[in-house]
C-alpha cells in the first residue's frame, strides 16, 4: 500500500509515533504498548502506522520446511522509516486452554530465545500466536513440537479447532467438549486439512457444551451445540427452597422464559418440554434446582461465518447427532466438505456455497442424514411469474402426470 | 514421499492428551461440577460432587491479548503461588487464574490487580472487549483495533470491574476491517473498520494478483480469481491490446473488502476510513436466541489514540441500555423489546437510519423478485 | 400480437373453436358461454382465441368526447376468420352494490339497445362492466348519466372505488363504509382524479368495515379499515348462554386466539385487550357474546398492490383515523398521491415507489401524521461494509459530534 | 374552458345518493344489525334490533361474473316476486339475492338452481371463483381465466354448495396473465397466467411503443418508457447509426409481463406459456392474518377446454387440506401450522420447490448485502 499523503518527514513521523504509543500507554486498561515495550517487536512500526492512519505491514515470505500453515511474515511498508519485520506461528491450544505452570515456562522460555518475547495468549479462531524471528523459525517449530503442540491453521485449510471449557469447568456442559476437541484432532483426515490447505477457503469447526454457546460454535463452518430433548430437569425441593431463600423469583422465570413453557401456579413449577427452546433462562436462574434436561442431543450447525461473499451469516441447524457421536460427527465434517471443495468458487466459505446450492441440494450432494432434520428450506416464492427453462417446465409437467392419474 | 526428516511435520503435534495437559484437580473433578458460586466481579466458586472446589479469577489482558514473555511468567509464578499451577486463556482473550480458596482467588486479584490487570466480568457486566490484531501485525487492516480497545477500555473499565452495573453481560468486538477477525458482528457491540469509499487500483503492484501473462491469455475474463471473487461483479478484466487492465465499477462495490484482502494492490485514502459500529447481535441462545448485530452507524472516523467518536458512541449506547433495559436484559433483547425506532432516538442518532432505506434499484428489484423480508408493519402487527 | 405458429386454416379453426365452446357449455357450473350466446357478443372471437391459445383481441380505439377513463376497445387480431370487434365501459356500481329491480331494468335496457346486450354485473376492482356498440358509445354515455351513474376508471387514473356492504347488511361493521364510498365520490379531487389520468400509474382505493377486510383493502394504494381498541367487547351472561346451548367451546375460543389474548378459568371468558390482534377469531364464533370493542378506529393501509414494479405487496400500517373522518382521509389521499406524482418513474405503484423513497420519506414528503403511526422502517443492516459518500459521511460525524460533548 | 355541453361529461354521475339506491327495508336497518344465522350453504338470516330480517341467499355467477340482459332480467323478476325488488352483486362476483323469510329464500334458491345457478358460499365452503376477463375482451392475456374457471367449477361445485364440506373459506382467484386482475395472489389458491419463456420482440410493430424519431434522438437510452419499465434492466436500446435497437437480455427477464402490458410489440409463442399456482395467500385479519400467497408450482400447461393439469393440482391441493386441517383452519393456517414441505409433500410436489433455490449470483449478492431472511432454520427455531 502507498504512502498516506502529507506524511510527516521521518523524523517528525517517528517522533509523533513515539507521542502516539506513549499515549497508549496512559488509562487504567491494560495497555499492549506497555506490554510490547518489553519485547523486542519493533514497536516504532506499530506508531508509525497509527500516526499514518495505515497499516504499516505489507506482505513478507518465510518458507518453513513441511509447514504449509500457520506462517505468517510481515515486512514494514517502504514508507516506515527504519523499517522493520514480523513474522509469527499460529500455535495449537491445549485442550480447554488450560496452560500449567511448567508449560506457560517452555512457551515463555522459546519466546524469549526463538521470539521477541511476545505472545497473544489466544487468538480469536481458538490457537495462540507467537513471534519469532524469520531465521530461528526452523527451530522454533521443533521446539514447539518438542513441548506437545505445533504450528498449523492458515490459509485455506481447517484452523485450529475450538471448543469451550465444557465438563473441565462448566457445570452447564452437556457434553464432552474436550473429548470430541482431542479426538477431532486425532483423526488423520483432520490432520492432513490442516496441515495442508487445499480446500475453497478456510474451514473452522468449533464445539460449544451447551446453548450458551460459549465457543460461538454458531458462527462456525461446522458447529457443535450440547442440548437435551424436552423440558430442563426441575428439583422441585430445592427450587422451593431457593424460592424460600429469595434466590429465584418463580414469577420472574416463567416471564424470562422466552417460549411460554413455564407456568407457575403459586406452589409448582411446570415447565412444558414441547414449548422449551432450550434458552438456559430458567436454569441458569434457578440451577441447580433447574437443570438441563437427561436426554442430551448435539446440535448441528452448518454455515455460519463473519463474511465470505454473501455477508455476516449465522449457522444454519440441520439436525442432531448423540452425544459419544465423535466419529459421525468427524465423518459429518467430511461430507459437508466434499461438495463444497468440488464445486465451490474459490473465497467462497461453506456458508456461501450453501446459499448458491441451496442448503436441501447441499445436504442431498452431501449425503448428509441426521436425527432431527429441519423440513423445507424455502417456502414458495410470492412472485408469480419467473422464466423458466423447457427442461424445467417439462419437468413440472411431469409431476402433475401422476396426479392427474388420482384426480 | 521424501526422506526427508522434516516431512513429519506433515503429521502435526496435536496437544490433545488431557491427562497431560489438564490439571489434576480439574481431572479429579472432570464433569462432576454440581454448583457455582458468583463472588463478585471476575470470581466464581465451581463446586464439585467430590466436595472439591475451583475458584477461577478472571483477569483482563491488554488488546488484543498481547503479553510479553515475562508477564507470562509473573503470572506463572503468582499461579504457582497462589493457585493450582494452572492458568487458562478463555476463548475470549481473559485470562483465568485457578485456585482453591476464596482467599487465595482475592489474594491474586490484589495482584494481578497491582500490576495493572483489572480482575473482572460474569454475570451483568463488560466480559471484555475482544480485539484482532491489525496494525499490530496485519496487512490488510484499516484501522488499529487494539488502539481502539484501549481506548474504549480506559473508559469503560468500571463495567468491567463491577463498579458500575450492567443489565447483564456485554461483550465489544472490534475488528481492523471488514474481515471481522475480532469475531464477527453476533456481539452487543461490534466495532468494524471499513474504507469508506471504493478501493483504489495501484496498476503497479496488480501483476502480483494475477496469473502470468502466458496463462492469463488463455482465461476467460470472467474466470480471473481476482474478477471472481469480487462479489458484485465491480471488477472487471479489460484486454486492451496485449494489456489487461483492471477497472472497477464504484456504484457496483460495496466495500466488502474481499479484493483487498487477496491483493495488495487495492489501496485505500485514508481519509475515507473509519468504522460502521453494530449493536445488538448475541451469540447465545439466551432471551430470544442468537443472532447478527445491525450498523447502528455506518461509518465514523477512527482518530488516534482516543478515538473519541467512536467511544462517545459506545458510552452513549451504554448508558441508554443501562438506563431504560430491564434487569438481565442484554442489548440485543432491550432493543427488541422497546423497538429499533426508539431506541435510536435515544441513543440520539434517529437521522441515522436515513440511509438504510437507500437501496439501489437495481438490488431491490432481485430482491423483491424472490423471498421478501417485510420492512414496515404490515396491519396485524401495527393494529 | 402474431398469428400463432401451426393454425389450422379458417374453416378448421372456425369448427374447432365451435367444438370447444359446446363442451364450456357442459358441466354443472354456470357457463358463460352460454350467456354470451344469448348476446350479441362475437363468440367466434373467443372460440378461436381457445383454439390459439392466445388472446385474440387486439387493442382497438374509440373515443368518447370528454370521456378520457373507462372506455376500452378491441379489434379482433388478424389471424381470426371473419374478424370481430369489442367495446365496453366500466361503469360506478351502487354504494354496496345494491340494484334495485328498476335498475337493473333500465341497465338491461341500455345494453339492449344501445350494447351486445352483455354485462358483467361486477368487475374486480368493483365497477360493473357493460359491453357496447362502438358507434352508440356516446348514447351509452348520456343513458348510463341519466339513470345515475356513469362511465370511469381506467388507465393512470383513479379508478372505480369499492367498500364493503357494511352497515347496510353486516353485522361487523365498525363504521359507515357506505358513507365512506358516496363522500370520497363526492369529492371534486377525486372526481377529477377519476375523470382524468395524469398520474405514474393506476391507483386503487378501498374500504372495509372490519379487519375481515372483504373489500381487500389492505391491497389497495390506499385502503381503510375499521377497528378498534383493546379487547373485543364480551356479554359473559349471553356468552354463558351460548356455551351452554353447546353453540361455543370456551377453550377452542381460547385456543384459536392467535395472539394468546384469551384466558379461560372455567367461569368467565377474560381478554387482554393489549395482546387482542383484532382477528375476529373469537368475535366471528361467538357473536353477538363477543362482538368488537366500542372505541372504533380506521387503520390506514398504503402501497398495497398485486404487481407494480416490484411485485406483489400487501399495504404498509401507517397509523389510524376515526370513524367519521372522511374529509380527514381525503386529503391523506391527496397526500399520499403528492409526492408519488412528482416523483416516481411511469408505471410505478404507490407502493413501489414507497419501497424506492423508504416509507419513513414518504411520510414525511407527504406530511402524513396519524393517531398510532407505528415506528421505525428498517432495522440497521446486518453488514458492516458500505460505500458512502463524503456527504453521508461528514453527516455522520456532524451528528455524533453532539454525543461527544455529552460523553 | 369549452362551450361543448359534453364537457359536463368531466363532472362525473356517482351512485352516491344513498337514500336512492338503498333498498328501504336497508335503510330501515342501516347499522341496526345485532345478529345473523346461517341457513345451509348460501343463505345468511341477518337479524336487526328493529326486530326485521333479511335473508341473504348468495348465487354463483358463471365466470367473470358475465351475465346476459336477459338472465339479468330474470333475476329481476325473481328479485321481485320473491325477494324485496333488489339484488346486490357481491365484492367477488357472486349475486345476492335478499327477501324477508327463509321460505322465500329456499324459493328463490329453488329457481336460481334451475335455471342452472347454484346457491352456495359462506363459513366453510367455496365461496366462488374470480376470474379475470382475459380472452373474453383483454389484449394482455396468456391464457383464458374464464374457461379454467369454468373447467374448476364444474369440479369442485359441491364445495359451493355445501355437499362437501371444506374445513374453512376458500376462495380461488384466476387470472390470465400476471396482471392478476382476478385479485392478485393474497387468496387461497390463485392461478396465474404467465408467458414461460422472455417475450419475443415484434420489431416490426414496435414503432408504435416509441417516441417518434425526432424526439426518440433526443432522450437518453435510459430514459426511454420502454427502457424504464422494465424492472430488471433486461430492455435496453441500443442506437445503430440512425436506426434504433431493442435488445433484450433474457437471463435478466422475469417475465413479469410489464413490457407487454405498455405494448403490443412484446409477443409470445403459446408453447410456453402456462399458469403458476399459488396457496396459502389471504386478505382476511383472521387467524394469522393477511398474506401472500406461495408458488406451489411455478408453471402447468393451460390446455383448454378441461385445463386437467391445474384441475389435477388444485383438486388435489383442496384433498390435503380436507383430510389433514383442523376446523376453522383457512388453508393459509394449515400450511403455515404443518410446515411447508410438509404441506408439499403431502400434495405430491416436494421435487417442485428445488426451483426455488436458484437464485441467480447477482441477485443474491444484493439480496444478502442489505436485510435479509432467513432461508433455513436457525439454531432457536431448530432446537
Ligand atoms: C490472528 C487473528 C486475529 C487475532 O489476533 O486474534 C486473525 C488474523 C487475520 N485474519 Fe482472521 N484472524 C483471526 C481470527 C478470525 C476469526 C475469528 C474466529 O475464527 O472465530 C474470523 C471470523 C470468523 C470466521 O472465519 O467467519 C476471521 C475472519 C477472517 C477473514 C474473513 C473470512 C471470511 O469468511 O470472509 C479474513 C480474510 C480472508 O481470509 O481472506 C481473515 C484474514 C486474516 C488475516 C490472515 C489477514 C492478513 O492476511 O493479513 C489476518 C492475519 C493477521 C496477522 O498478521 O496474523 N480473517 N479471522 C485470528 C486467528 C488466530 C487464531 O487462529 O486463533
Ligand atoms: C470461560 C468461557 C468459555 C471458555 O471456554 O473460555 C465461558 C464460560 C462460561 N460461560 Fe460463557 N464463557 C465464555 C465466553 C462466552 C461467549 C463468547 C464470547 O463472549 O465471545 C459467549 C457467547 C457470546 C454471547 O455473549 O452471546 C458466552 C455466553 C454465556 C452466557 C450467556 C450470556 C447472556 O446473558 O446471554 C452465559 C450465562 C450467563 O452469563 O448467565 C455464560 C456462562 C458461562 C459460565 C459462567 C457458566 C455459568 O454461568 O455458570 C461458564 C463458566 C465456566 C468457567 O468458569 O470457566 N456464557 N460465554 C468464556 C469466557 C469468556 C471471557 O473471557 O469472558
Ligand atoms: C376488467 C378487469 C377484470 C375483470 O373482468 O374484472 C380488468 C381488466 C384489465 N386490467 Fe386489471 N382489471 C380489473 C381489475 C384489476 C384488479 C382488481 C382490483 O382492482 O382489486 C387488479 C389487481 C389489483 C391492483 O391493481 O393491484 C388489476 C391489475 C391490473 C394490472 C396490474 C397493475 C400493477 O400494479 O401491476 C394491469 C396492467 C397494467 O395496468 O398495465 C391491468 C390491466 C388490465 C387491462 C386494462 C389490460 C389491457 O389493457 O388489456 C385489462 C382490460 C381488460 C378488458 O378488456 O377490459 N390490471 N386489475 C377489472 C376491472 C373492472 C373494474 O373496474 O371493476
Ligand atoms: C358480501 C361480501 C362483502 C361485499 O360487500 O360484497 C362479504 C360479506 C361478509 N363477509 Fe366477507 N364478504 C365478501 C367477501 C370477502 C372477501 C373478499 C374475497 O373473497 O375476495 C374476504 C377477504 C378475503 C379472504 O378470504 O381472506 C372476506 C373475508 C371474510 C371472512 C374471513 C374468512 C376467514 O375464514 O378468514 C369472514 C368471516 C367468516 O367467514 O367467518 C367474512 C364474513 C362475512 C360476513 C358473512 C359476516 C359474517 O360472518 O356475519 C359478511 C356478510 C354480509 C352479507 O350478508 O352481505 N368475510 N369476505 C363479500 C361476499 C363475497 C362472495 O360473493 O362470496
Ligand atoms: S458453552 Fe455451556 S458448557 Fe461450554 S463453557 Fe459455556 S456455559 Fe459451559
Ligand atoms: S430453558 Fe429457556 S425456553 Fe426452556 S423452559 Fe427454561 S427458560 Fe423456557
Ligand atoms: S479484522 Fe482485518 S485488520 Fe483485524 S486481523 Fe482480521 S484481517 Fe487484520
Ligand atoms: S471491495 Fe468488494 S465489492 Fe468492492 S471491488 Fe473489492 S471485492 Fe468488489
Ligand atoms: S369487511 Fe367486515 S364489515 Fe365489511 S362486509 Fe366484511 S365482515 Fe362485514
Ligand atoms: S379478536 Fe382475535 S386476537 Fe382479539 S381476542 Fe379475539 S381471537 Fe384473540
Ligand atoms: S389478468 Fe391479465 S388477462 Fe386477466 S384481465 Fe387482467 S390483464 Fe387481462
Ligand atoms: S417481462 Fe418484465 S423483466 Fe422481462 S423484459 Fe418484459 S418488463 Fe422486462
Amino acid at each position: 500500500m502507498a504512502a498516506p499523503p502529507g506524511l510527516p518527514p521521518p523524523e517528525e513521523l517517528l517522533k509523533r509515533a513515539d507521542e502516539m504509543l506513549r499515549e497508549l500507554e496512559k488509562g487504567p486498561w491494560p495497555s499492549h504498548v506497555s506490554e510490547l515495550r518489553k519485547t523486542r517487536y519493533p514497536l516504532h512500526v506499530y506508531g508509525v502506522g497509527l500516526v499514518a492512519r495505515k497499516s504499516p505491514w505489507g506482505p513478507g515470505t518465510v518458507r518453513v520446511k513441511y509447514v504449509n500453515t500457520g506462517v505468517l511474515s510481515r515486512w514494514a511498508r517502504d514508507w516506515v522509516p527504519n523499517g522493520g519485520e514480523e513474522t509469527h506461528f499460529r500455535v495449537f491450544h491445549t485442550p480447554g486452554k488450560f496452560w500449567k505452570t511448567d508449560f506457560i515456562r517452555q512457551i515463555a522460555k522459546i519466546s524469549k530465545e526463538l521470539g521477541v518475547g511476545l505472545i497473544e495468549i489466544v487468538g480469536q479462531t481458538g490457537a495462540f500466536v507467537i513471534n519469532l524471528t524469520k531465521d530461528k523459525a526452523e527451530e522454533m517449530v521443533d521446539a514447539l513440537r518438542e513441548i506437545g503442540t505445533d504450528v498449523g491453521g492458515s490459509g485455506d485449510a481447517i484452523r485450529a479447532l475450538n471448543a469451550c471449557v465444557g465438563p473441565a469447568l462448566c457445570e452447564f456442559a452437556l457434553f464432552d467438549t474436550l473429548r470430541w476437541y482431542a479426538e477431532f484432532y486425532k483423526d488423520k483426515r483432520i490432520n492432513d486439512a490442516i496441515a495442508t490447505p487445499g480446500f475453497p477457503y478456510k474451514f473452522k469447526i468449533k464445539i460449544s457444551g451447551c446453548p450458551m454457546d460459549c465457543a460461538r460454535a454458531n458462527r462456525a463452518d461446522v458447529g457443535f451445540i450440547g442440548v437435551w430433548e424436552g423440558a430442563p430437569e426441575v428439583d422441585q425441593e430445592l427450587l422451593r427452597k431457593k424460592i424460600e431463600a429469595g434466590e429465584v423469583d418463580p414469577k420472574e422465570l416463567a416471564a424470562r422464559c422466552p417460549s411460554g413453557a413455564i407456568s407457575w401456579d403459586g406452589k409448582e413449577l411446570r415447565i412444558d418440554g414441547e414449548k422449551c427452546k432450550k434458552s438456559m433462562e430458567c436454569i441458569r436462574r434457578a440451577f441447580p434446582a433447574i437443570k438441563p434436561g437427561k436426554k442430551i442431543k448435539i446440535a448441528v450447525v452448518v454455515g455460519g461465518g463473519v463474511k465470505g461473499r454473501f455477508g455476516p451469516k449465522l449457522g444454519n441447524f440441520i439436525g442432531y447427532l448423540g452425544p459419544n457421536d465423535t466419529q459421525k460427527a468427524i465423518d459429518l465434517v467430511f461430507k459437508a466438505i466434499e461438495p463444497w471443495n468440488n464445486e465451490a468458487m474459490p473465497k467462497c466459505r461453506l456458508g456461501d456455497y450453501i446459499m448458491i446450492a441451496g442448503i436441501e441440494n447441499f445436504l442431498k450432494k452431501a449425503d448428509i442424514k441426521l436425527e432431527g432434520m429441519p423440513e423445507m428450506a424455502k417456502t414458495g416464492d410470492e412472485v408469480p411469474y419467473a422464466v423458466l427453462s423447457k427442461e424445467e417446465r417439462e419437468e413440472y409437467l411431469n409431476l402433475v402426470k401422476e396426479l392427474k392419474g388420482r384426480a | 514421499m521424501t526422506s526427508d526428516p522434516k516431512a513429519a511435520r506433515l503429521q502435526k503435534v496435536f496437544p490433545v492428551d488431557l491427562d497431560k495437559f489438564l490439571p489434576d484437580i480439574i481431572k479429579r473433578n472432570y464433569g462432576k461440577w454440581v454448583d457455582r458460586k458468583f463472588h463478585g466481579a471476575g470470581i466464581i466458586e465451581h463446586i464439585s460432587e467430590t466436595g472439591e472446589r475451583v475458584f477461577t479469577v478472571k483477569v483482563a489482558m491488554p488488546p488484543n491479548a498481547r503479553l510479553s514473555a515475562d508477564t507470562l511468567e509473573k503470572f506463572a509464578d503468582i499461579a504457582d503461588r497462589l493457585g493450582i499451577g494452572a492458568l487458562r486463556a478463555t476463548m475470549a482473550g481473559n485470562l483465568e487464574f485457578l485456585t482453591d480458596s476464596l482467599e487465595k482467588a482475592l489474594k491474586i486479584k490484589e495482584e494481578v490487580e497491582s500490576m495493572g490487570f483489572p480482575v473482572g466480568g460474569w454475570g451483568p457486566a463488560m466480559w471484555g472487549i475482544n480485539s484482532c490484531t491489525a496494525f499490530l501485525t496485519c496487512t490488510t487492516s484499516v484501522v488499529d483495533s487494539p488502539s481502539i480497545t484501549k481506548a474504549l477500555g480506559d473508559v469503560l473499565k468500571p463495567y468491567f470491574t463491577g463498579e458500575e452495573k450492567l443489565p447483564a453481560k456485554l461483550r465489544i468486538y472490534v475488528s481492523g476491517c471488514p474481515a471481522m477477525c475480532a469475531g464477527g458482528t453476533a456481539i452487543d457491540i461490534a466495532i468494524v473498520g471499513q474504507w469508506g469509499a471504493p478501493p483504489i487500483i495501484r496498476e503497479e503492484a496488480l501483476s502480483y494478483c494475477l496469473p502470468p501473462p502466458k496463462a492469463l491469455e488463455k482465461i476467460a475474463e470472467s474466470q480471473v480469481f481476482l474478477v471472481q471473487i469480487c462479489p458484485t461483479g465491480a471488477l472487471s478484466l479489460r484486454r486492451e491490446g496485449g494489456r489487461v487492465k483492471l477497472t472497477l465499477i464504484p456504484e457496483k462495490c460495496i466495500n466488502c473488502a474481499r479484493c483487498k484482502e487477496n491483493c495488495d494492490a487495492f489501496d485505500y485514502d485514508p481519509e475515507n476510513v473509519g468504522v460502521a459500529i453494530l449493536v445488538g447481535g448475541k451469540m447465545s441462545n439466551t432471551g430470544r436466541g442468537p443472532r447478527l448485530g445491525r450498523v447502528l452507524i455506518p461509518w465514523l472516523p477512527a482518530i488516534p489514540p482516543r478515538y473519541e467518536e467512536i467511544v462517545a458512541v459506545v458510552k452513549r449506547v451504554i448508558d441508554v441500555w443501562r438506563e431504560h433495559a430491564q434487569p438481565g436484559e442484554r442489548l440485543a433483547e432491550f432493543i427488541d423489546r422497546i423497538g429499533w425506532q426508539r431506541f435510536v432516538g435515544l441513543v440520539g442518532l434517529e437521522k441515522v437510519h436515513a440511509v438504510y432505506q437507500r437501496i439501489p434499484d437495481h438490488v431491490r428489484t432481485f430482491m423483491y423478485f424472490r423471498q421478501r423480508y417485510e420492512a414496515w408493519r404490515r396491519l396485524r402487527e401495527g393494529i
